[in-house]
C-alpha cells in the first residue's frame, strides 16, 4: 500500500508479536503509550470501583429491606449513597466504554494504528488513577454526605464530611475525560484509513466521536462548579451564600450543564456499541444508517440545552421550566428513532442470539422503558409529583444501567475475542444475560411503583407501607449481584482455558476484525484501505434477486 | 400508616395529574408492547436459517418508513408537551382570596404560622375548597415541601420565598415530608397535613391558645426593633412610608421598576442595598443578622397589613 | 537559512499592526470607563472586548488562514457559551 | 531531513499531518476551556445583574493601574509569541527563542505585578469573610469572583510560561527541531490566556470607575 506511508513500518517478525506479547514487566504496562493496552489497564481499574460502587449499594440495599434501618446510622447512609453515585457516574460509566472500548476499539475502526496523541492517552490514565486515589482517601477517611450533586449550601456550609477532597478526586477525573475527548476527536478527523469517509464510519466510531464533543465541551463546567463550591468551603469566598445575596440555584445551574450531558456521555457509546452488535448478530446492515448518525448529532447538541428539566422545582421561573420541558420533549424524538431503527435492523436479517445480542437486546427493551419515562419526567406536572421520588433513582438507572451497563456487557462480549484471542463460555455468557435483564427489572421496576405512589429518594427510614417494594427490589438486587459477577468467572476462564478465537470469529464487518486476534502493536499488517459502506453484510441491492442466504463480507479490504 | 396517606387524590389539581399520568402511560405502554412485539416477532421469523424470505427493501420505502415514524414521534411529543403544559398554566393561574400560610424549614423539621398567628410544628391544618397558599423559607439549607396527595412538591430555599398553591377537596389526613436531601435526618423531616371544613378550621384555630396573627405580632417588632422610627410618617429621617406599598410598583435607585411583593420587602429588610428605592438616601440598616426568618415573615404580614386593611392598624404607626 | 532585513520585516509587519490596534482599543477601552454611561459602560467595553478578540483570533492566532475545521471549532466554543448564557438567564430575567 | 525526522511522532504519517493534528486538538483543548472560563463569566453575569449597585462599588476598588499594565504586558506577549511562531515555520531558530524568551519574560512581568497587585488588595483586606471593609455584603461576591477569577488567569499563565521554558530548553539543545508540531500548540494556549484576559480586564478593572 503506498497511500499512506507510515514512518513506522511493521517488520516482518513483529508482525506475528501481539500487543500481548510486546514486554511482560509492569514498566511495559505502566508506560506503555499503546492504546491497546492503555484500554486495558482502564478496563482493570474501572472494574475495581464498579465493585467497589457496587458493594456500597448493595449494603443500602440490605439497609432499607427494613423500614427502620438495622445495621446503618443515617450519617451511614447518607454516606453509602453518596459514595455509591460518586464512584458509579465518574469513575465507571462515564469512563465505562470510551476509555475502554473506545481506546482500544476506535483506532482500529477507523485504521489508524493508534490515537493522534499516545502519550496523552497514558496522562488521562494517571490522571484517571490519580483522582481515583482522592475518591479511596474519601472513603478511608470517613466519607462524603452530599449525594454525587454537591448542593450548597449543603456542601459549602453544613455538611461535617470530606467535600473537598471528593471535589477533587472529581475535579481531576474530569481532566481524564477532556485529555480522552480531544484525543478521539482529533483521532477521528485526522487519522481515519484512506478511504474511510465520514459516512463510511462505524456507528460505534460516531458515538465515539460525538461522545467525545460532549466530553470536550461539558466537563469543564463540572470543573468549574467543583471549584467554587471548593473555594467557597475551603476560602469561605461567598459564590452561593444566599444570605448575602448570592443564589444556591446558580450552583445547580452550573452543575446540570455538565450532569445533564453527562447522562449523554454515558448513552451516547452504548447506543454505538448495541448498533455494532445488532448489525453483527442480525446480519443486516443497520437501518436508516444516516439517520442513525443525525440522531447521534443532535442528542449530542440539544442534550446541552435541556438541564433545566432537573430544576422544575428548584425555583426556577416558570417560563424557563416551560422551555425546558419542550426542549426534553425535543431530545427524546432522536433516541426513539435510534430504537426504531434497531428494531427496523431485525427485519429480515439472520438472527443468532449469542451473547452480545442477548445484552443489546436487554439494552434495547431497557433503554426504551427508561427513554419514556424521561417523557414523564420531562412534563412539568408529572415531575413536580415525581421528582426527588423512587421515580426518578428507577429512571436514571435504566438509562444508565439498564442500557448504559447492558451495552457495556454487549460490546465486553462483543470484542472479547478480539481483545483477548481467546472465546469464553457461550452458554455461561447467555445465562448471565438473561439472569442480568431479570435481576434489573427486579430491582428498578419495583422502585417506579413506589416512586409515583410517594417514597422520596435519599431517604435511610421510610413510612412502612413501601416496605413491600423495598423487599423486592433489594431481592432484585441480589439477582443482579450474581449476574454481575458471573462473567468474572467465565471471562477469566477464557483467559486460561477459552477456545482460540481466530482472527474474526462472528464474521464482522469492520477493520478491527480484518487483523488477528489479538491485534498486533501497530494494529495492522498492512494498512487498510475502506472501498465499501459498513455493515457489509449482506450484499446491497444485489439481495433483491437472490432473495436467499447472504454471503458474508467485510467492509475493510486489506491488500 | 396507610398508603392512602399518599396516594388518594386530594385535590382537583392532583386528579388532573394522574389523568396526564395514565395518558403517558398508556402511550408508553403501547410503545414498549409494540416494540417488543416487533422485536419478539423478528426473532422468531428471522431466526438465522430460517426459511422467511431475506430480500432487500427498496431504499425509498426505507426513507418514507424513517420519516414517517420522525414525524409521528415529533407531532407526539409536540401533543404530549402541549398538554402537560397547559396542565402547568392551569396550575399557575393563582386564585384570589388565599388563606396564607408561612412555613419555615430548618434542619429537621417544619414550622408553620397560620395568618391567625397560630403555630405548629410539622402539622399543616388547612381548611378544605379554600385556596392556600404557602409562602416557604429555609432557615439553613434547601428543603423541599413535598405533599403527596397534593402532587405537589417545591423547594424551600434560604434567604428566598417559595410558593406552593393549592385547594384540597378531600378531607383527611395526609402526609408532609421534605423530599430534598437536607442532611442526617433528611429521612425523618416529615409530618401531616390535616385537611378539615372551613368550620372545624375555624374552631381549630380559635382553640388554640390565644396570641396575636401574625401582622400584630409584626408590628410589636416593628416598634421595637426601631423600624417606625424612620418609616412613621413626619419622621425626620427621610424613610419611605409602608403604607399602600405592598403589590405596588416602585422604582430604584438603578433604574429598575419593581413589584413590592413578600420577596421584595424580604430583600429590603435583609439585603437594604441590593434594591435601593429611588430618591432615599441608604439608610436602612441591614437585619439580616438581628431577626429571624420567622419575625421577618411577622414584619411583612405587617407591612401587608398596611395595604390590605389601610384602616385599623395605620393608627398604630402613627402614634 | 539566510534571514536578511526584509526577512525580518515580513516577519514582524503584520503582526506589530494587529498589536497597533489592539493598544488602541484598549486605551479606548480603558478612556471610556471613565465617561459615565449608565449601563452603556459595560456594554462599550464587552463590545471593544470583543472586537480586540477577533483581532487577536484573526491575525495573531492566524485564524484568518486556518483550515475551515479550526474555524468551526473556535466557533463551537462560542456557541456553547451562548448556549449557556441564554438558558440561564431565561431562568434568572424571568423569575422576579 | 534527519531534523524533521526527528520532529515526527507516532502515529503521524507525515509532519503536515502532524502539524495540522496538534493545532486541531489544541483547539479542542480550547472549546473546552472556554467552557470552563465560561461558567465563572455566567456567574458574574448573573451576580451583577442582580447586585448592579454591589459590584459598582466593589469594582472601584480594584487596582486599575496593576490591571492596565497587565493588559499591556499581555497583549504584547501575544505579539512576540505570534512572530516566534512565525520564525520557527521559516526555520530561524534563534528568532524563535529570542521571541520565546521575551515571551517569557512578558509573563513573568505580569505574574510580577499580579503578585503586587494581590499583595495591596490583602493590605486592605480585600478578601471575603469577617472584616470585609466594604458594603453592602454583595461586595463580597464580587470580591471573591475577582480572586477566583484572576487566580485561575494566574494558573493557565504559570502554566503557560512554564511550558514555554521547557521548549525553549528542547529548542536550544536541539532535541526537537523549531518548525515541528510543539510550537503550533503552545502559541495557541498562550493566545487563548491572553484572550481570556481581554474580557477580565473590564469585567473585574472597568467595572466601576465611572
Amino acid at each position: 500500500m503506498s497511500e499512506m506511508t507510515l514512518p513506522f513500518a511493521p517488520a516482518r517478525e513483529t508482525a506475528a508479536t501481539s500487543y500481548l506479547g510486546e514486554g511482560h514487566t509492569l514498566t511495559s504496562w505502566l508506560l506503555t503509550t499503546d492504546h491497546k493496552r492503555i484500554a486495558i489497564l482502564y478496563a482493570l481499574s474501572i472494574t475495581v470501583f464498579f465493585f467497589i460502587g457496587g458493594i456500597v449499594v448493595g449494603l443500602v440495599r440490605l439497609e432499607l429491606i427494613s423500614p427502620t434501618g438495622w445495621f446503618m446510622t443515617s450519617d451511614e447512609y447518607n454516606r453509602a449513597f453518596s459514595i455509591h453515585g460518586i464512584v458509579m457516574v465518574w469513575f465507571f460509566l462515564v469512563p465505562s466504554i470510551p476509555a475502554t472500548m473506545g481506546n482500544f476499539i476506535l483506532p482500529m475502526m477507523i485504521g489508524a494504528p493508534d490515537v493522534a496523541f499516545p502519550r496523552l492517552n497514558l496522562l488521562s490514565w494517571y490522571l484517571y488513577v490519580i483522582g481515583a486515589a482522592f475518591t479511596v482517601y474519601v472513603l478511608l477517611s470517613g466519607g462524603v454526605d452530599t449525594g454525587w450533586t454537591f448542593y450548597p449550601p449543603f456542601s459549602t456550609g453544613y455538611s461535617n464530611s470530606n467535600v473537598i477532597p471528593a471535589a477533587v478526586g472529581v475535579f481531576v477525573v474530569g481532566f481524564s475525560s477532556i485529555a480522552t475527548g480531544v484525543n478521539f476527536l482529533a483521532t477521528v478527523h485526522m487519522l481515519r484509513a484512506p478511504g474511510m469517509t465520514w459516512f463510511r464510519l462505524p456507528l460505534f466510531a460516531w458515538s465515539m466521536y460525538t461522545v467525545s464533543m460532549v466530553m470536550v465541551l461539558a466537563t469543564p463546567v463540572l470543573a468549574m462548579s467543583l471549584l467554587l463550591i471548593s473555594a467557597e468551603r475551603f476560602f469561605g469566598f461567598p459564590i452561593f451564600d444566599a444570605t448575602i445575596g448570592g443564589d444556591p440555584l446558580l450552583f445547580q445551574h452550573i452543575f446540570w450543564f455538565y450532569s445533564h450531558p453527562a447522562v449523554y456521555i454515558m448513552i451516547l457509546p452504548a447506543m454505538g456499541v448495541v448498533s455494532e452488535v445488532f448489525a453483527c448478530f442480525a446480519r443486516r446492515r443497520v437501518f436508516g444508517y444516516s439517520f442513525m448518525v443525525f440522531a447521534l448529532l443532535v442528542i449530542a447538541v440539544v442534550g446541552f440545552m435541556v438541564w433545566g428539566h432537573h430544576m422544575f422545582v428548584a425555583g426556577q421561573s416558570p417560563f424557563a421550566n416551560l422551555v425546558f420541558s419542550f426542549l426534553s420533549f425535543m431530545v427524546a424524538v432522536p433516541s426513539a428513532i435510534k430504537v426504531f431503527n434497531w428494531t427496523a435492523t431485525l427485519y429480515r436479517g439472520q438472527i443468532g442470539l449469542e451473547a452480545p445480542m442477548l445484552y443489546a437486546l436487554g439494552f434495547v427493551g431497557l433503554f426504551t422503558i427508561g427513554g419514556l419515562t424521561g417523557l414523564f419526567l420531562a412534563s412539568v406536572p408529572i415531575d413536580i409529583a415525581a421528582t426527588d421520588s423512587y421515580f426518578v433513582v428507577a429512571h436514571f438507572h435504566f438509562i444508565m444501567v439498564g442500557g448504559s451497563v447492558s451495552a457495556f456487557m454487549a460490546g465486553i462480549h462483543y470484542w472479547w475475542p478480539k481483545v483477548t484471542g481467546r472465546l469464553y463460555n457461550e452458554f455461561a455468557a447467555q445465562c448471565a444475560a438473561i439472569t442480568m435483564f431479570i435481576g434489573f427489572n427486579l430491582t428498578f421496576m419495583p422502585q417506579f411503583v413506589m416512586g409515583w405512589l410517594g417514597m422520596p429518594r435519599r431517604y435511610h427510614l421510610y413510612p412502612d407501607v413501601f416496605q413491600i417494594w423495598h423487599v423486592l427490589s433489594s431481592g432484585g438486587a441480589a439477582v443482579l449481584a450474581v449476574a454481575y459477577l458471573l462473567p468474572l468467572g467465565y471471562l477469566g476462564w477464557s483467559l486460561i482455558g477459552g477456545q482460540r478465537a481466530g482472527d474474526n470469529p462472528w464474521a464482522a464487518t469492520g477493520l478491527e476484525w480484518q487483523t488477528p486476534s489479538p491485534p498486533p502493536r501497530q494494529n495492522f499488517l498492512h494498512p487498510p484501505r475502506v472501498t465499501s459502506e459498513p455493515y457489509a453484510y449482506h450484499e446491497f441491492g444485489r439481495a433483491r434477486e437472490q432473495d436467499g442466504e447472504t454471503s458474508i463480507s467485510g467492509q475493510g479490504d486489506v491488500s | 400508616m396507610k398508603l392512602a396517606e399518599f396516594t388518594t387524590a386530594a385535590s382537583d389539581y392532583a386528579s388532573h395529574v394522574d389523568t396526564l399520568f395514565a395518558l403517558l402511560s398508556i402511550i408508553s405502554g403501547a410503545v414498549v408492547a409494540l416494540v417488543t412485539a416487533l422485536i419478539v416477532i423478528f426473532l422468531i421469523r428471522y431466526h438465522r436459517g430460517s426459511r422467511a424470505p431475506r430480500g432487500e427493501t427498496p431504499e425509498r420505502v426505507d426513507r418514507e418508513i424513517e420519516i414517517g415514524w420522525t414525524v409521528a414521534t415529533f407531532f407526539t411529543f409536540l401533543f404530549l408537551f402541549w398538554w402537560a403544559a397547559s396542565d402547568q398554566l392551569t396550575a399557575l393561574a393563582l386564585p384570589k382570596d388565599e388563606l396564607e400560610v408561612h412555613v419555615v424549614a430548618k434542619q429537621w423539621m417544619w414550622r408553620i404560622q397560620h395568618p391567625s398567628g397560630v403555630r405548629e410544628i410539622n402539622e399543616l391544618h388547612v381548611p378544605a375548597h379554600s385556596n392556600v397558599r404557602l409562602v416557604m423559607t429555609s432557615q439553613d439549607v434547601i428543603h423541599d415541601l413535598y405533599l403527596p396527595t397534593m402532587r405537589l412538591k417545591q423547594d424551600v430555599l434560604p434567604d428566598r420565598y417559595t410558593y406552593l398553591s393549592f385547594n384540597a377537596t378531600k378531607t383527611g389526613i395526609f402526609h408532609l415530608t421534605c423530599a430534598e436531601f437536607c442532611g442526617t435526618d433528611h429521612s425523618v423531616m416529615a409530618g401531616r397535613l390535616v385537611v378539615v371544613t372551613p368550620e372545624e378550621y375555624a374552631r381549630w384555630t380559635s382553640a388554640q391558645p390565644e396570641g396575636d396573627d401574625l401582622a400584630h405580632q409584626g408590628e410589636k417588632l416593628f416598634r421595637s426593633l426601631g423600624c417606625s422610627g424612620c418609616h412613621a410618617p413626619g419622621s425626620t429621617v427621610h424613610a419611605p412610608d409602608l403604607h399602600g406599598l405592598y403589590g405596588a410598583a416602585v422604582q430604584l435607585a438603578d433604574g429598575r421598576t419593581v413589584t413590592a411583593d413578600e420577596a421584595y420587602l424580604r430583600d429590603c429588610i435583609l439585603l437594604p442595598d441590593k434594591n435601593r428605592v429611588a430618591g432615599f438616601p441608604p439608610l436602612m440598616p441591614n437585619f439580616s443578622g438581628s431577626v429571624t426568618p420567622g419575625q421577618v415573615v411577622q414584619l411583612v404580614a405587617y407591612i401587608k397589613s398596611l395595604t390590605t386593611q389601610s384602616t385599623g392598624t395605620t393608627q398604630g404607626v402613627a402614634r | 537559512m539566510s534571514n536578511g532585513g526584509s526577512d525580518m520585516r515580513s516577519l514582524w509587519r503584520g503582526p506589530l499592526l494587529a498589536w497597533i490596534v489592539l493598544m488602541g482599543l484598549f486605551a479606548i477601552s480603558l478612556g471610556s470607563a471613565y465617561i459615565p454611561l449608565g449601563h452603556g459602560n459595560v456594554a462599550v467595553n464587552l463590545l471593544i472586548a470583543a472586537v480586540m478578540l477577533a483581532v487577536l483570533a484573526t491575525f495573531l492566532m492566524d485564524l484568518k488562514n486556518a483550515k475551515s475545521l479550526v474555524r468551526i471549532v473556535a466557533m463551537a466554543g462560542l456557541f456553547w457559551i451562548m448556549m449557556m448564557f441564554s438558558l440561564t438567564f431565561s431562568d434568572y430575567l424571568t423569575r422576579w | 531531513m534527519t531534523d524533521l525526522a526527528r520532529a515526527l511522532q507516532e502515529p503521524w504519517p507525515d509532519l503536515r499531518m502532524q502539524r495540522e493534528g496538534v493545532s486541531l486538538g489544541m483547539w479542542f483543548f480550547l472549546a473546552s476551556e472556554v467552557l470552563f472560563f465560561a461558567a465563572l463569566f455566567c456567574s458574574y453575569a448573573i451576580y451583577r445583574s442582580y447586585n448592579p449597585e454591589a459590584f459598582r462599588i466593589a469594582g472601584a476598588h480594584t487596582k486599575v493601574i496593576y490591571g492596565s499594565i497587565n493588559t499591556v504586558l499581555l497583549l504584547t506577549s501575544s505579539l512576540t509569541m505570534t512572530v516566534a511562531l512565525r520564525a520557527a515555520t521559516a526555520q530561524l531558530r534563534r528568532v524563535t527563542l529570542i521571541c520565546l524568551g521575551i515571551t517569557v519574560a512578558l509573563g513573568l512581568a505580569f505574574l510580577i505585578t499580579k503578585g503586587l497587585e494581590y499583595h495591596d488588595d490583602i493590605e486592605e483586606h480585600l478578601v471575603p469573610g469577617t472584616g470585609f471593609p466594604l458594603s453592602p455584603p454583595a461586595t463580597q461576591i464580587f470580591w471573591g469572583l475577582y480572586w477566583i477569577m484572576t487566580g485561575i488567569h494566574a494558573i493557565h499563565l504559570s502554566a503557560g510560561v512554564v511550558v514555554v521554558i521547557a521548549v525553549m530548553i528542547i529548542f536550544g539543545r536541539r532535541i526537537i527541531p523549531v518548525q515541528g508540531s510543539t510550537m503550533e500548540g503552545v502559541a495557541i494556549y498562550w493566545h487563548f490566556v491572553d484572550s481570556v484576559w481581554i474580557f477580565l480586564y473590564p469585567l473585574i478593572y472597568l467595572a466601576g470607575r465611572a
